[in-house]
């Protein structure tokens, strides 16, 4: 199925929750709210004509200038081989966002990252732990505005050059 | 031994000293002497031989550095570890954990006392000799528990419950097998024992009948396994228990669990030289006839050529199999050897009604099998390098 | 557990236990693969290396032209290169030229701007040091001029060599065809 | 603490004990660690841990060029370099619309199935090793020494190539080191028929592997399996057949599938079997590619200051450890605005915690083997 036709079909299914269709890009994407997410996602795999069996990648992007981060869904389907991106909006300070991990279990893991590095929370997940950094480690560092802290138990992050800074 | 020191005595020597202290004496520097000349550079050089085999089945070198082919490596090894600092953990059991590799290494170091080297060179022809090695290996098993228990790690622990029951499990077919040769002999005696069979392999117990045959390798499987060697190596298996009960040891005694190792591997191959392979027994030439002494050196290279063949046969199935899980250990000696080995047992005791004539044709027979396995083998081997293309092997830019 | 599947899964084990140890006892008659490190080969093993092997950085600062292309390429910031204006000759001088070899990924970026073939990898790769700063390499210890291609090709015959070495190490290393398209010419 | 009705039968009091398996275990190849929880020697639960090898590789992505962000990628899986290069480059030159040159494709491909080749042979010897059986995991690395030697005289670097460009290759491929290259090849087949009577027909191998942690067609869909791990449980998936990128259309070579000959369909000898059987078909592709080679440049001109227009795009690779994602978004800019790099090891990790029930110590070794999990690239 051709994505314009995917999202037709989840316009007429979620009048006003889908919007933003982009069809002329490398990987056609639309937009979704926030609120409704778990059930177009629900429809998305159950739907025997979509049939998006595989989340392949969720992750996240900060637009600091648009005050969002993002949350990007890859589906695929290896049923019928076709894929989609969704988007989700959510605001820089408090982002919140239901868990995709009852859909596909893989989001588990996924979730934990992007609430590792972009502090996106979860609701609902089973184990919202940090995964990469350590569980006292402060600030999410895939964000754009993000500043290393000074020194992590006592060691610094930052060592000393060897080489004159750059003259350029 | 102690025939030699009564003579030393009548001799006049040793006058006023307590006959007991004499003897305590003697038997202490004859466990020195058996200790520093005979096992300890025996398990050195297994060490190194084993590392040199399984390099080259490895297509490496391995070590060739510490005099001619690195055959001193294993002195080097030595004084490295006895200059390590001997850490015991804080929240170990101090005592038994020092005490752990004392009794393995006595348990298998016990063992040499009964090893008939030559027909007159054993410490003490015990009249239950193979009981005896069956009853003092076993201790080995007292020491890896303890030493697992007081490590007070979790790895080690695991390593020592493993080997309690590995040991234990594989004593019962190795015991079995042992009793099929004590059928056969009549003795419990390892000289007795040597003496029943011939020079010639077709009078080894080994080629006596299909079942013998068939209980020498379930022997030498239950050895290995008893002796913690691949593919039983599960009490220390690195890739799972990160080195199982000597985790937390270090430097010299750490050394003694794996002299008692590479010992115990070279007691393996006697004893099964002994029940199977005809021990020590030389074809009677003429020149032993005049010379008890060359005839000695003969019978003592002979055993030690016998053994140490199985030492090696030990390092190769090392190099060669993957490790088996422990509950497939334990099915494998409960449901396929214990069963076998009643088999060969049964076998054996009806073929000891079989008539001379016919026990000699099977012997020959046997013999005939060994020899076309032997030759199998080999062709076998020939194959493997053809069908590795040897002209392509591919060298790298040196 | 029939007695045939019994029976089998002995004869299975013997059998391959059996092939196994063939293979390996195949393996003591053949040759070994490793060789003795350091010594015991008949070339020093740099030479051995292949020509495009990307070992530590060297500069040849006598061709350098100071176009600043590799400080610029390099991911990881570890070539700085500072040009000061000498007051007496009125020309353009290194004042410095670092490389941290501490950083550096071997990437073999900066080489391949290089127009002159000037900044090269070595066939070194033994770069142990007892402390980081000794891994830093001083290319121009002292104020060095820098290097002015001239039309028509380099008449000085010194310099003349390592031009010629430059330009080979572009076109055998750095060009991306390898000398294929110049093959095909 | 775990009280079983046996407990109250005997009146003893047993505990679970927690066991920590790693990040310096022999067998969690890198840094892993897992957090095991045991009734002796059964796994009631290994809770997965990582981190360990965290090198924020997509942080820096956005602060490196595109053109100095590519050696960077090695580090993602410095077993399989080069298909982190190609997953970048693909998605570079997909939002420049950068032609890449017909010779550049094919050197690509050949460098990358090399490569597969290597990182397949680290991972069956290694699982070997973690059976026990060290000879066959030499072996295995035997062979790979004379890859990395290949490469070596290929781009010049053994591990982390930066072969892979924007636009094609950075190093024409000699035509001596194709001969080098086909005289392995020549050499290897045989290798992996010994490689197989070797270990592969070792019935203390097939009992270690069979039966072990099956993962089911439903559970690599949901936990989003990739590689040689879906293809193992069954599912006949290969991105370079399925959704083709370079010249793999051109190409020859079947797509091995777990079977269940074994054991029960996706198990762990099924996830191994695929592997050994890439090895057979990545040699194929190799020589096709090698007869194939055309003539030509081996990159097309790309811009030294490379700024692609504004967008994004998501590229796969079939890298060895599966699908290998590049989610990338430019924002017009000489830096990428954000590169996020999508594992197969990732996936494959979050599922252990599931296999590992009910499982013993050991067969946890198996289970990691099997799954072929990468620290560095889980961690990226």
């Amino acid at each position: 199925m051709e994505p314009s036709e995917i999202f037709a079909r989840l316009e007429k299914q979620f009048a006003g929750k889908v919007s933003d269709f982009k069809g002329d890009v490398q990987e056609p994407y639309f937009s979704v709210d926030a609120e409704a997410i778990l059930e177009i996602c629900r429809f998305l795999r159950d739907d025997a004509e979509l049939k998006f069996e595989i989340l392949s990648d969720q992750t996240a992007v900060d637009w600091p200038k648009e005050e969002k981060i993002q949350v990007v869904y890859h589906l695929y389907s290896y049923a019928h081989r076709h894929q989609i991106v969704l988007k989700v909006d959510l605001s820089r300070d408090n982002p919140t966002i239901a868990t995709a991990e009852g859909i596909w279990k893989v989001a588990n893991w996924f979730e934990r990252e992007i609430f590792d590095l972009f502090g996106v929370i979860f609701e609902g997940h089973s184990d919202l732990r940090r995964i990469m950094l350590p569980e006292d480690w402060v600030g999410y560092p895939l964000r754009k505005d993000y500043v290393e802290q000074e020194e992590y138990d006592g060691i610094s992050t930052q060592r000393a050059p060897l080489v004159d800074k750059l003259m350029r | 031994m102690q025939a030699y020191l009564d003579q030393l005595m009548q001799g006049g020597a040793f006058a006023g000293v307590p006959r007991e202290v004499v003897y305590a004496i003697g038997m202490l520097l004859a466990a020195f002497i058996v200790l520093s000349a005979f096992v300890a550079p025996l398990a050195g050089v297994t060490s190194w031989l084993e590392r040199r085999v399984w390099a080259r089945m490895q297509s490496r070198v391995g070590p060739n550095r510490v005099g001619p082919q690195g055959i001193l490596q294993w002195l080097a090894d030595g004084i490295k570890n006895l200059l390590k600092e001997d850490i015991i953990p804080t929240a170990a059991d101090k005592k038994l954990f020092s005490l752990a590799p004392y009794i393995v290494f006595m348990g298998f170091l016990c063992a040499f006392v009964v090893i008939p080297f030559g027909g007159h060179l054993i410490v003490a022809d015990l009249n239950i000799g193979i009981l005896y090695i069956l009853a003092v290996t076993s201790l080995v098993v007292v020491g890896i528990l303890m030493a697992g228990w007081a490590s007070n790690n979790k790895w080690s622990l695991l390593g020592g419950m493993r080997s309690a029951a590995q040991i234990v499990s594989y004593e019962i077919p190795a015991g079995v097998s042992v009793l099929m040769i004590v059928f056969l002999a009549g003795t419990l005696s390892m000289q007795g024992i040597i003496k029943g069979q011939g020079w010639a392999p077709w009078d080894w117990y080994l080629f006596h009948n299909p079942f013998t045959f068939a209980g020498f390798f379930l022997y030498f499987t239950a050895a290995l396994a008893e002796g913690n060697r691949t593919p039983f190596d599960i009490p220390e298996a690195e890739s799972e228990l990160v080195a199982g009960y000597v985790t937390e040891y270090s430097g010299m005694r750490f050394l003694f669990f794996f002299f008692a190792e590479w010992g115990n591997l070279y007691v393996i191959g006697a004893v099964a030289t002994t029940l199977f392979l005809g021990g020590w027994q030389v074809p009677p030439l003429a020149i032993f006839e005049n010379s008890p002494m060359l005839l000695a050196v003969a019978q003592f290279v002979t055993f030690f050529l016998k053994a140490y063949l199985w030492v090696f046969v030990a390092m190769w199935i090392r190099a060669t199999l993957p490790r088996v899980r422990v509950d497939q250990l334990m099915s494998l000696c409960w449901k396929y050897m214990v069963p076998l080995s009643f088999i060969c047992l049964l076998g054996t005791v009806a073929f000891m009604f079989v008539p001379a004539n016919g026990q000699r044709i099977t012997s020959a027979a046997m013999f005939g099998l060994g020899v076309a396995i032997t030759i199998i083998f080999f062709l076998r081997v020939g194959f493997q390098i053809r069908q590795a293309k040897p002209e392509l092997y591919f060298k790298p830019h040196i | 557990m029939g007695v045939a599947s019994y029976i089998k899964d002995v004869t299975d084990t013997v059998k391959s236990v059996f092939e196994g140890m063939s293979i390996t006892f195949s393996h003591l008659v053949r040759r070994p693969m490793t060789i003795q490190y350091p010594d015991k080969i008949p070339v020093p093993i740099q030479e051995t290396l292949p020509h495009r092997y990307r070992g530590i950085l060297e500069v040849d600062l006598d061709i350098c032209t100071g176009c600043l292309a590799c400080e610029r390429v390099c991911p990881i910031t570890c070539i700085t290169i500072g040009i000061d204006m000498n007051k007496e000759t009125k020309q353009r001088d290194f004042s410095h030229f670092d490389i941290d070899i501490c950083k550096c990924m071997y990437c073999g970026l900066c080489s391949e701007v290089c127009p002159t073939g000037s900044i090269r990898h070595s066939q070194e790769f033994e770069g142990a040091s007892y402390n980081p700063a000794g891994l830093v390499r001083h290319f121009a210890p002292q104020p060095a001029s820098l290097y002015k291609p001239k039309k028509g090709g380099e008449t000085d015959p010194k310099l003349a060599v390592k031009v010629d070495i430059g330009q080979k190490y572009l076109d055998e290393f750095a060009t991306p065809d390898g000398g294929a398209a110049a093959e095909e010419k | 603490m775990n009280e079983t009705a046996q407990d109250q039968d005997t009146g003893f009091h047993t505990e679970d004990m927690t066991i920590s398996v790693g990040p310096q275990h022999p067998s969690t190849h890198g840094v892993l660690r897992f957090v095991v929880k045991t009734d002796g020697e059964v796994i009631s639960e290994a809770i997965p841990d990582v981190g360990y090898l965290h090198r924020s590789i997509e942080k820096i992505g956005e602060k490196v060029t595109w053109h100095g962000y590519v050696p960077y990628t090695d580090r993602a899986d410095y077993l399989a370099a080069m298909f982190a290069n190609q997953g970048f480059c693909m998605a570079a030159e997909k939002l420049a619309a950068t032609p890449v040159t017909r010779r550049g494709e094919f050197c690509r491909v050949i460098a990358c199935e090399l490569n597969r080749l290597a990182s397949h042979l680290i991972s069956v010897g290694t699982f070997g090793q973690d059976i026990g059986a060290m000879t066959p995991f030499v072996h295995a690395l035997r062979e790979r020494e004379t890859i990395n030697n290949l490469m070596e005289e290929i781009c010049g670097a053994r591990l982390t190539y930066n072969y892979i460009r924007i636009g094609g290759v950075g190093y024409d491929i000699l035509p001596e080191t194709c001969t080098r290259i086909s005289e392995f090849l020549d050499h290897f087949a045989p290798i992996v028929d010994e490689f197989n009577r070797l270990l592969t027909g070792n019935k203390i191998f097939i009992e270690r592997l069979a039966g072990i942690a099956v993962v089911s067609k439903e559970d690599a869909l949901q936990y989003n399996l990739v590689g040689p791990n879906l293809r193992g449980a069954g599912v006949k998936w290969d991105i370079r057949r399925d959704i083709p990128y370079s010249v793999y259309p051109e190409l020859e070579f079947e797509i091995p599938v777990g079977t269940g000959h074994i054991g029960t369909l996706g198990d762990s000898f099924d996830r191994y079997w695929v592997r050994i059987r890439e090895l057979q078909e990545s040699c194929k592709i190799v020589r096709q590619c090698l007869k194939m080679l055309p003539k030509g440049p081996a990159i097309s001109k790309v811009a030294r200051k490379f700024k692609p227009a504004v967008g994004e795009c998501y590229v796969r690779v079939e890298a060895p450890r599966g699908d290998m994602g590049f989610y990338v978004i430019s924002d017009g800019s000489e830096y990428p605005y954000r590169v996020r790099i999508r594992t197969g090891s990732y996936t494959a990790m979050s599922i252990i915690d599931k296999l590992s029930k009910g499982i013993m110590l050991a067969d946890l070794i198996v289970l990691i083997g099997s799954l072929d999990v990468d620290a560095p690239e889980i961690d990226r």
